[in-house]
């Protein structure tokens, strides 16, 4: 069956996207045409594919619902993923139904800018000009740059790049890991980066990697991590932290080692000589180390000599352990000779194998080394490209340090195609604009590491009129060729018969059951490697720019990535959980930065490199090194985000016109350490859109900690009986379940996933910065970060936060028309037809998790397509607030029923517990003994926040067990 | 019988006592006084032989109505839906026989009973005091809101003349057969 | 009198606002349901329920398993009126239709406000006749619903009467689901998010 | 009488000088007017442009959820609470000095509570739904939550209003008949229907006092419990500064405080253009001094008690929230507050400043503001620094806010001054009561 009509369809779903309760003209309701097996009306489809949002190639599962997705879960059986899915992901959507999606293909007119034209004559233009080209023997002036595609579409576009003769395909992501490649060259003389197994370490040793955030794959990463390091049974591992800021990586380890900027390496060696002192490794690693003295060390890292020993010996003695490397403080110009460094500590102590696997090789290994990309910016520069293809995803021009001049070059070819489908810095340069399928409507395929091959299926329809970026180019090849369908080096009519082609082998046959899956899952033998033992050197980084400024650290922003997801308005409303700012961007400075210029929050800043200038806001940290200062990459919130929730803003926030195009020496990976900045107060002003009030809980217990002996202690000696609550009244009770949740905030990392994921469940609106500010967010669950201890070295504890769902809940019988109450499942029902919006609830709420629609927030088109048919869109003036996803503790009944058996634990996920990436949130049926969440609520670190309140909330936590006196 | 009214206006309350006084004595028991203001003495003479106001019975009745009407509410209104908040139920459970949560019920309770009570009172004062009426006594003269007291004396025509001379003799101003 | 226009004004000024609020309140008024109005075909559920005694879950085959009881496909009506009635005008239109492979803009009839949510399914489940909220649809020549809530209704509730709630309001369910549990031993449920989420 | 002659009036001097109040009003009256009416039309822009636009145009925010228009409700309801104690509670007591201030009282009361009643309205986030606060039977079998502070008030002040109105009626009935009687033409028409035919007959007079007696012993217990229940819209509530038991005693007092205030404020201006010194006297005065000065000493003691009550309770939020009070963002409103209501007031230990009208009148301002912050206190900045530190928060009144509250104060006022031209501002019937009446025989001692 044709799949384009398989979603042509409309029906009454428009209705359930409709705000609650506004007068509708009398609408019409639309059958089928032709009935439809797949697709029932009011009944929810499911389809597997992969996200594309970043190279990690996270498996992903679509909800359909008449035609149209309404929501991203992953998938539980694709192997880098395991079911959960980060917020980017989770914020997918909102790139699939942008309001500034580019509605057709588009060519430039001159300077008028672009005007829309049909596929035909657009493709044509290109056609012509590539013919043109190829016939004049001009073929490698012809260029094509797509993103990490390792699949069949990189495939296809390889044989159709040599079928006309350009140039070889130029794969561009700005994150490419080279310094790991080039170090593993070096050392285990493999170009791979291989799979690291954090579950299986006893220690990680962490040289600046934030795993957490974007480093490699986030997600599986942060999962595995918390399978190494969360308190199971009285065992958990130990995680250390080096990186001169605290990033949400450090923040999650139990030691975070604060070094200067660039002497990773240095450390790393430092560390690598304790080790062979104490004798902990073998002495053949001593020669590599030789050069390091721990005293110069101690100074050069301002790490000092009893931690560097501390450090060695817990990893020396770890059986195994796990040292990485990575992020922006280990991409200077040494970043190679620091990964190698790093490798030489896992050979030392013997993980090589063990917890650093080569073999299940990320796909990141096949990027196309920087240089290449370089080599290209100057062909352009030159005059020597005449014809630029852009693939999706692809925005050099934001992503590249502007040292790179790219912007000028790209101005300098004659005709540019680009394939974006929303309108971003580079697609505003090319002529011609055939706008490309979202992952979520198009075939394909990719590999995230070896052996494991996700498959992209379309999930719907596409929102707008674009059309595989395969098909497009394999018409305009065939026509610059001169050939029909069929014929020649690329006869496939359509990428997907390509690819189905392709897949053959791959699926023996079971193309669909390979669908249903999400693709096709395998292991790949271990590839054994032994380490060449070489002295590594230990210089810092050259630096450019005023010796005396302060060193950039331009991170990847756990939201953005490299900015291509900084479109979605849900991922800029989506606190930073460190700062928990939200929508601006903003320059992180050091208290005594701070103070020397005397600037607080807030105030603008003028960041200055040889390359630019930038003007931000300052964040003021305690935390940061003194010699940094921190600006996240990927914000962009002007032009490109709707509804204008910020005042457009024409000036760059992007770090990346700070940089000059700097390359590692060994590997010559771009170096995104790499400039030393002046900054300078301007005396404007630009207040920080910060949700937290404050970090300091005010010794109210709200985020509790216990130690790790401790907690050993009452894991074998069990839960002390609990004390009944003395009441006057009778006990509710239970006729069915009832329900409630756990959440282990020892698991939690602090990702942000569960709120972008309850926003695209719940149909929470988005309030833009001005109000967020003011505290009018409508987010139902918020992630809060507490920090402990010293201000400069703080434990930082992260507490989800949402309705408590509490027995004795305050919020209820102060509501005047039984608008808030509670359900016999034990839930706090909140009927928003009923609200009156008195707000006593809000006000009697010690959670203050009550939201309140201050204004009738809008969808701008198509978002509102995206809408869950299962959740009333709430209306201006009245309260809301988490449900507990009761419209899926109701879909599960129903399923049950269907089923005619009782709802078994696990039938029902909530949308956070569903995409935690570390497990941390569990639902469940608290009369049943049996269910998981029930169990955890035994626990000995169980606790609910501010009980002496005396709410008796539903959802119970789990102390963050933390590592030696009481240090988080 | 036709009766016939005379009417005597004062300036003064002690005279206008007096000629109550007299009237009584000599048996006139069908009076009206009129006066601008509640006045302690002329109030003693009349009120010697009258039952208290009966106003107070509506009073009493509608407080209880109120009390009742606001008992049955709240009451009967927790009973049909029985909706729990904050952990207590509204409706019979656990043993306890109208439910765990009466006290609010007595805030309503009290209010309904002044309302109730005092919508009641002016009922009452309306409906013994025969208003409103749209015409006015013959006997009235607007001179009684001001600084003039009346005594109207309801009588057998052929006994006018008498009363006309006790009035008179007792100090009124002015007196005059309506 | 001057004062007395001083507070005339006030009167007027009052009058406006109240006004003002009461239009702009009600144009907030969650949506009833829509009058019955002509349909593209003139489709009479008569002949087809009545005299041909078809299922109802024939053509609204949704109903079993889906939140929408469905509409059926243009195919399914052609089905049988490929043969049945060919000839006839308004079979015509619905031959047209196919022809043309496009769906058939029905006027909708039935609608809750969008803050209520009904399932079908599970009253199907319950062995519920669709007559029972849907009327004697086996006797409508044009299928016309009278339903939600009415002003007169309310009005002789606050006079204390009690009226049987009209069909698809919240008492009419409510009553329903309270008898059925009552009478049946179902569990009908009666928690407000179960309708209201 | 404009000479302002002080010995005591005859009955006829009553009736004239009171009908005199009623003549029609001189240029700086509709100066007024226009000033407040331009002022209501603001207030009415504002609440269209809340109800149209949202919530959101007031500066609510989380955590403050309630701010200005609570504060201002409340404040109107305490204004509310001087008219019928003094008309009811001190006519239990025989307090005679009250007659001639309590008809202005009254109408005040009734004015001031309208002006509240305004605010839950203005306040609702659906405004078109607040019906739903009404126990009224519907087809949905749905009622109010009888449990909720919210409907308590519902209840406690359509009470109030009702009764007081009564009240008020019942007051003027015999008035109106003298106004009846001294008018002509289609305003003796008006005043004669509003009169019921009012006469002063014996029975009439019987069954009125014994009704007014009534009516007064059952107002009384109202007017207490009416700002308690308003009292414990905060009480009932967990947030710390709210969660008190002494709440009920606390607003009461405040709100006899308050009200008088505003009794000096509306009495002494009628008192100096309509030349009422004969009837208003130095006595009246000093007695309202005094009544403001204990009222306030009582405030005093009621804030030393929450203070003394939160540091004692040693619970650590309790604490934190009044330190934060005590010292942070909003300490000036607090401080204000403390001057306006214990330290202002204490100047009328001096008879001379009770019996000084400039005086009175400032410090009646003073303890207005003052009253006003301390319900701004109550609620705002406690709900700025509770349980939760996550969302503490500064709340900043925007535009909408305080035209509304502003113009709040133009409602009252018009209303006022609309009455004070329409009906006798002072009780006919009650003056003559406390006037000795006329008696002959002692009459030519003169």
């Amino acid at each position: 069956m044709n799949r384009r009509d398989f979603f042509k369809i409309v029906t009454v779903s428009g209705a359930a996207a409709a705000t609650g309760g506004c007068q509708q003209a009398s609408e019409s309701i639309l059958p089928l045409v032709v009935p439809n097996e797949h697709l029932v009306p009011g009944v929810a489809s499911w389809f597997s594919t992969v996200c594309r949002e970043c190279p990690a190639g996270c498996g992903v599962i679509a909800r359909n619902r008449e035609g149209r997705v309404v929501k991203l879960e992953g998938n539980p059986d694709h192997p880098v993923s395991a079911g959960a899915l980060c917020l980017r992901g989770q914020a997918a959507l909102q790139g699939l139904y942008h309001p500034d999606r580019i509605t057709g293909p588009q060519v430039r007119e001159g300077s008028a800018g672009f005007k829309a034209a049909t596929w035909d004559a657009a493709s044509k233009t290109v056609a012509d000009k590539l013919a043109a080209l190829k016939n004049g023997g001009k073929s490698r002036a012809i260029a094509v740059v797509t993103q990490l595609e390792n699949g069949n579409l990189g495939g296809l576009l390889d044989r159709w790049v040599q079928a006309l003769g350009a140039r070889p395909r130029v794969t561009l992501e700005p994150f490419a890991y080279e310094s790991i490649r080039a170090a593993n060259r070096a050392t285990f003389n493999r170009d791979a980066i291989p799979y690291y197994a954090f579950e299986d370490a006893e220690v990680v040793l962490s040289f600046g990697a934030d795993f957490i955030e974007t480093w490699l794959s986030n997600v599986s990463y942060a999962r595995t991590f918390k399978r190494m390091h969360s308190f199971r049974d009285g065992r958990a591992g130990t995680f250390i932290h080096v990186e001169p800021r605290q990033s949400l990586t450090a923040a999650n380890a139990d030691e975070w080692v604060r070094n200067a900027p660039g002497t990773e390496g240095l450390l790393a060696l430092a560390i690598l000589r304790a080790m062979v002192d104490e004798g902990m490794a073998d002495r053949r690693f001593g020669e590599a180390a030789a050069s390091v003295d721990l005293k110069r060390a101690a100074d050069e890292t301002g790490v000092s000599v009893e931690t560097i020993k501390r450090i060695a010996k817990a990893f020396g003695h770890a059986k195994p352990g796990l040292a990485v490397g990575g992020g922006v403080s280990v991409s200077g110009t040494n970043a190679t000779q620091t990964q190698i460094a790093i490798n030489l500590l896992n050979a030392a102590a013997g993980n090589v194998g063990k917890t650093v696997r080569f073999g299940a090789d990320s796909a990141y290994g096949k990027v196309t080394p920087y240089a290449e990309v370089a080599n290209l910016a100057g062909a352009m520069a030159g005059g020597e490209i005449e014809a630029l293809i852009l693939g999706p995803g692809v925005n050099p021009v934001f992503t590249l340090p502007s040292g790179l001049k790219l912007a000028d070059a790209i101005r300098k070819v004659p005709l540019v195609v680009s394939f974006a489908n929303v309108p971003d810095q580079t697609s505003e340069l090319a002529h011609v604009v055939l706008p490309d399928t979202h992952w979520l409507e198009s075939w394909g395929d990719y590999s995230p590491r070896e052996g494991v091959v996700g498959f992209l299926q379309p999930t719907m329809s596409p929102v707008r009129d674009s059309r595989p970026m395969g098909d497009t180019l394999l018409r305009i090849g065939r026509a610059a060729l001169g050939v029909e369908e069929g014929k020649g080096p690329i006869p496939w009519p359509t990428f997907e018969q390509y690819l189905k082609g392709a897949w053959a082998p791959l699926v023996k046959g079971d193309l669909e059951g390979a669908l249903r899956r999400g693709g096709v899952f395998g292991d790949v033998a271990p590839a054994a490697v032994t380490a060449k033992v070489a002295a590594a050197d230990s210089t810092p980084p050259k630096l450019a720019g005023d010796a005396g400024g302060l060193t950039l650290l331009a991170y990847p922003s756990l939201r953005f990535y490299d900015g291509r997801s900084a479109v979605s308005s849900w991922l800029q409303e989506a606190p930073d959980s460190m700062t928990q700012a939200v929508w601006d961007a903003w320059v992180e400075i050091s208290t005594d930065t701070a103070k020397k210029l005397g600037v607080v929050q807030g105030d603008m800043l003028a960041v200055k490199s040889p390359q630019g200038t930038l003007e931000l806001p300052a964040y003021i940290s305690p935390t940061l090194h003194p010699s940094a200062v921190a600006i996240p990459m990927g914000h962009r919130y002007t032009p490109y985000q709707r509804p204008r929730y910020v005042a457009a803003d024409t000036k760059s926030v992007n770090p990346m016109d700070l940089l000059p195009a700097v390359a590692d020496a060994t590997s010559g990976g771009l170096a995104f350490m790499s400039v030393k900045v002046t900054l300078t107060k301007l005396g404007t002003r630009r207040p920080l859109a910060v949700l937290q009030a404050t970090h300091d809980q005010d010794h109210r217990e709200i985020a509790q900690h216990v130690d790790l002996g401790a907690a050993r202690e009452q894991a074998l000696r069990g839960r002390p009986a609990e004390e009944a609550h003395p009441t006057l009244y009778p006990d509710q009770k239970y006729p069915g379940p009832r329900w409630g949740m756990t959440i282990d905030v020892d698991a939690c990392v602090g990702c942000q996933a569960c709120v972008v994921s309850c926003q695209a469940e719940n149909n929470v609106p988005v309030v833009g910065k001005a109000s967020a500010a003011y505290g009018r967010q409508l987010h139902w669950m918020r992630l809060e970060r507490w920090a402990e201890g010293k201000p400069e070295h703080p434990a930082n504890i992260f507490l989800p936060m949402l309705c408590q769902h509490c027995e004795v809940a305050p919020c209820e019988p102060v509501c005047p028309v039984y608008a808030a109450y509670r359900t016999e499942e034990g839930l706090n029902g909140q009927v928003y037809n009923r609200c009156v919006g008195t707000r006593y609830c809000g006000n009697n709420c010690p959670y203050h998790v009550r939201r309140f629609n201050w204004f009738q927030y809008e969808f701008p088109a198509p978002l509102e397509v995206q809408l869950n048919p299962d959740v009333t869109v709430r209306q201006l003036g009245v309260m809301e607030k988490c449900t507990m996803c009761v419209q899926r503790i109701i879909a599960g009944k129903d399923r049950a029923r269907d089923e005619k058996r009782a709802v078994r634990d696990g039938d029902i996920q909530t949308a956070c517990q569903q995409t935690c990436p570390t497990q941390a949130i569990t639902f469940g049926n608290l009369k049943d003994e049996g269910s998981g969440a029930t169990k955890l609520t035994h626990s000995p670190r169980a606790y609910h926040v501010l009980e002496e309140i005396g709410t008796r909330p539903s959802i119970t936590y789990l102390r963050k067990v933390v590592r030696g006196g009481g240090h988080a | 019988m036709a009766t016939e009214t005379v009417l005597g206006v004062f300036a003064h309350v002690d005279t206008t006592v007096r000629a109550l006084e007299e009237l009584r004595a000599r048996g006139y028991h069908d009076l009206t006084v009129y006066t601008p203001l509640p006045v302690h003495e002329i109030e003693e003479v009349l009120e010697r032989d009258r039952p208290v106001s009966r106003v107070r019975l509506f009073t009493l009745i509608g407080g209880l109505t109120g009390i009742a009407s606001a008992f049955l509410l709240t009451i009967w209104s927790s009973l049909v839906w029985g909706l729990v908040t904050g952990g207590k139920y509204l409706q019979p459970a656990g043993g306890s026989i109208i439910g765990a949560s009466l006290p609010p019920f007595f805030i309503i309770a009290f209010e309904m009973m002044v309302l109730f009570g005092g919508l009641a009172t002016v009922i009452g004062m309306v409906v013994l005091g025969r208003l409103p009426r749209l015409s006015q006594s013959r006997a009235y003269d607007p001179r009684f809101s001001n600084d003039r007291f009346g005594v109207a004396v309801h009588c057998a025509p052929e006994r006018a003349a008498t009363v006309h001379e006790l009035l008179r003799t007792s100090g009124a101003e002015e007196v005059k057969s309506r | 009198m001057t004062a007395k226009a001083g507070v005339g004004a006030l009167g007027a000024a009052l009058l406006a606002v109240l006004v003002f609020l009461a239009i702009s309140s009600w144009s907030r008024q969650p949506a009833a349901a829509a009058k019955p109005s002509a349909q593209p075909i003139n489709f009479p559920h008569n002949v087809h329920v009545g005299t041909y005694k078809i299922d109802c879950q024939y053509c609204h085959s949704d109903a079993r398993r889906s939140e929408y009881a469905g509409l059926p496909s243009v195919e399914r009506c052609m089905g049988c009126h490929k043969i049945a009635g060919a000839d006839k005008a308004e079979i015509k239109k619905l031959a047209e239709y196919h022809a043309k492979k496009e769906p058939i803009p029905w006027v909708r009839v039935n609608k809750l406000p969008e803050f209520t949510y009904f399932p079908h399914k599970a009253h199907i489940r319950a062995g519920l006749k669709c007559q029972t909220c849907h009327g004697a649809v086996e006797t409508m020549t044009t299928y016309a619903a009278d339903t939600g809530p009415k002003l007169t209704v309310d009005l002789l509730n606050l006079a204390g009467l009690r009226p049987a709630p009209p069909p698809l309001t919240m008492g009419w369910c409510v009553d329903c689901h309270r008898e059925q549990n009552a009478t049946a031993g179902r569990h009908a449920p009666l928690d407000c998010v179960t309708c209201h989420h | 009488m404009s000479n302002g002659r002080t010995s005591t009036p005859s009955f006829a001097d009553v009736n004239r000088d009171v009908l005199r109040t009623l003549e029609p009003p001189g240029n700086l009256y509709f100066a007024w007017m226009c000033f407040v009416a331009l002022l209501l039309a603001g207030f009415f822009f504002a609440w269209a442009g809340q109800v149209w636009w949202g919530m959101g145009m007031a500066g609510k925010r989380v955590p403050q959820m309630w701010a200005m228009y609570i504060t201002t409700f409340v404040f109107w309801i305490g204004i509310g609470h001087a008219g019928t104690l003094i008309s009811a509670i001190l006519y239990l007591f025989r307090a005679r000095w009250r007659t001639s201030i309590y008809r202005g009282a009254e109408a005040m009361t009734i004015f001031a509570v309208m002006t509240a009643g305004l605010f839950p309205l203005i306040h609702a986030g659906r405004m078109w739904f607040a019906y739903f606060l009404l126990p009224y039977a519907n087809q949905r079998y749905l009622w109010p939550n009888f449990r909720s502070p919210l409907v308590w008030d519902v209840f406690a002040i359509s009470t109030y209003l009702s009764i007081s109105t009564v009240f008020f009626i019942v007051g003027l009935v015999p008035d109106i008949a003298a106004l009846r009687d001294a008018s002509t033409g289609w305003r003796r028409r008006i005043f004669s229907m509003l009169a019921l035919g009012w006469e002063g007959s014996d029975t009439q007079w019987r069954h009125y006092r014994r009704a007014y007696g009534l009516l007064a012993s059952l107002a009384t217990p109202l007017v207490l419990s009416v700002h308690s229940v308003v009292s414990w819209d905060f009480a009932m509530a967990l947030v710390p500064g709210w969660h008190s038991t002494l709440f009920a005693p606390f607003f009461v007092d405040g709100a006899i405080f308050s009200g008088f205030a505003m009794v000096l404020i509306l009495i002494l201006p009628m008192r100096h253009f309509f030349h009422l010194h004969a009837y208003v006297t130095e006595k009246h005065l000093d007695m309202m001094g005094k009544l403001i000065l204990v009222t306030g000493l009582v405030l005093t003691y009621f804030y030393i008690c929450e203070v003394f009550t939160s540091l004692y309770s040693g619970e650590h939020i309790e604490k934190a929230s009044l330190f934060w009070k005590v010292t942070a963002t909003y300490a000036w409103a607090l401080w204000t507050m403390y001057f306006c209501n214990c330290v202002a007031p204490l100047v009328l230990f001096w008879k001379r400043a009770r019996t000084s009208p400039v005086v009175l009148y400032v410090v009646s301002i003073l303890v207005l503001i003052g009253m006003w912050f301390e319900r701004f206190n109550i609620i705002v900045p406690s709900l700025g620094h509770d349980f939760y530190p996550y969302t503490w928060g500064i709340y900043y009144p925007s535009p909408t806010d305080s035209m509304i509250v502003i113009g709040s104060f133009a409602f009252f006022f018009l209303l006022f001054l609309g009455f004070i031209k329409l009906m006798p501002s002072l009780s006919i019937v009650e003056v003559k009561e406390t006037i000795p009446p006329p008696v002959r025989d002692r009459a030519h001692g003169h």
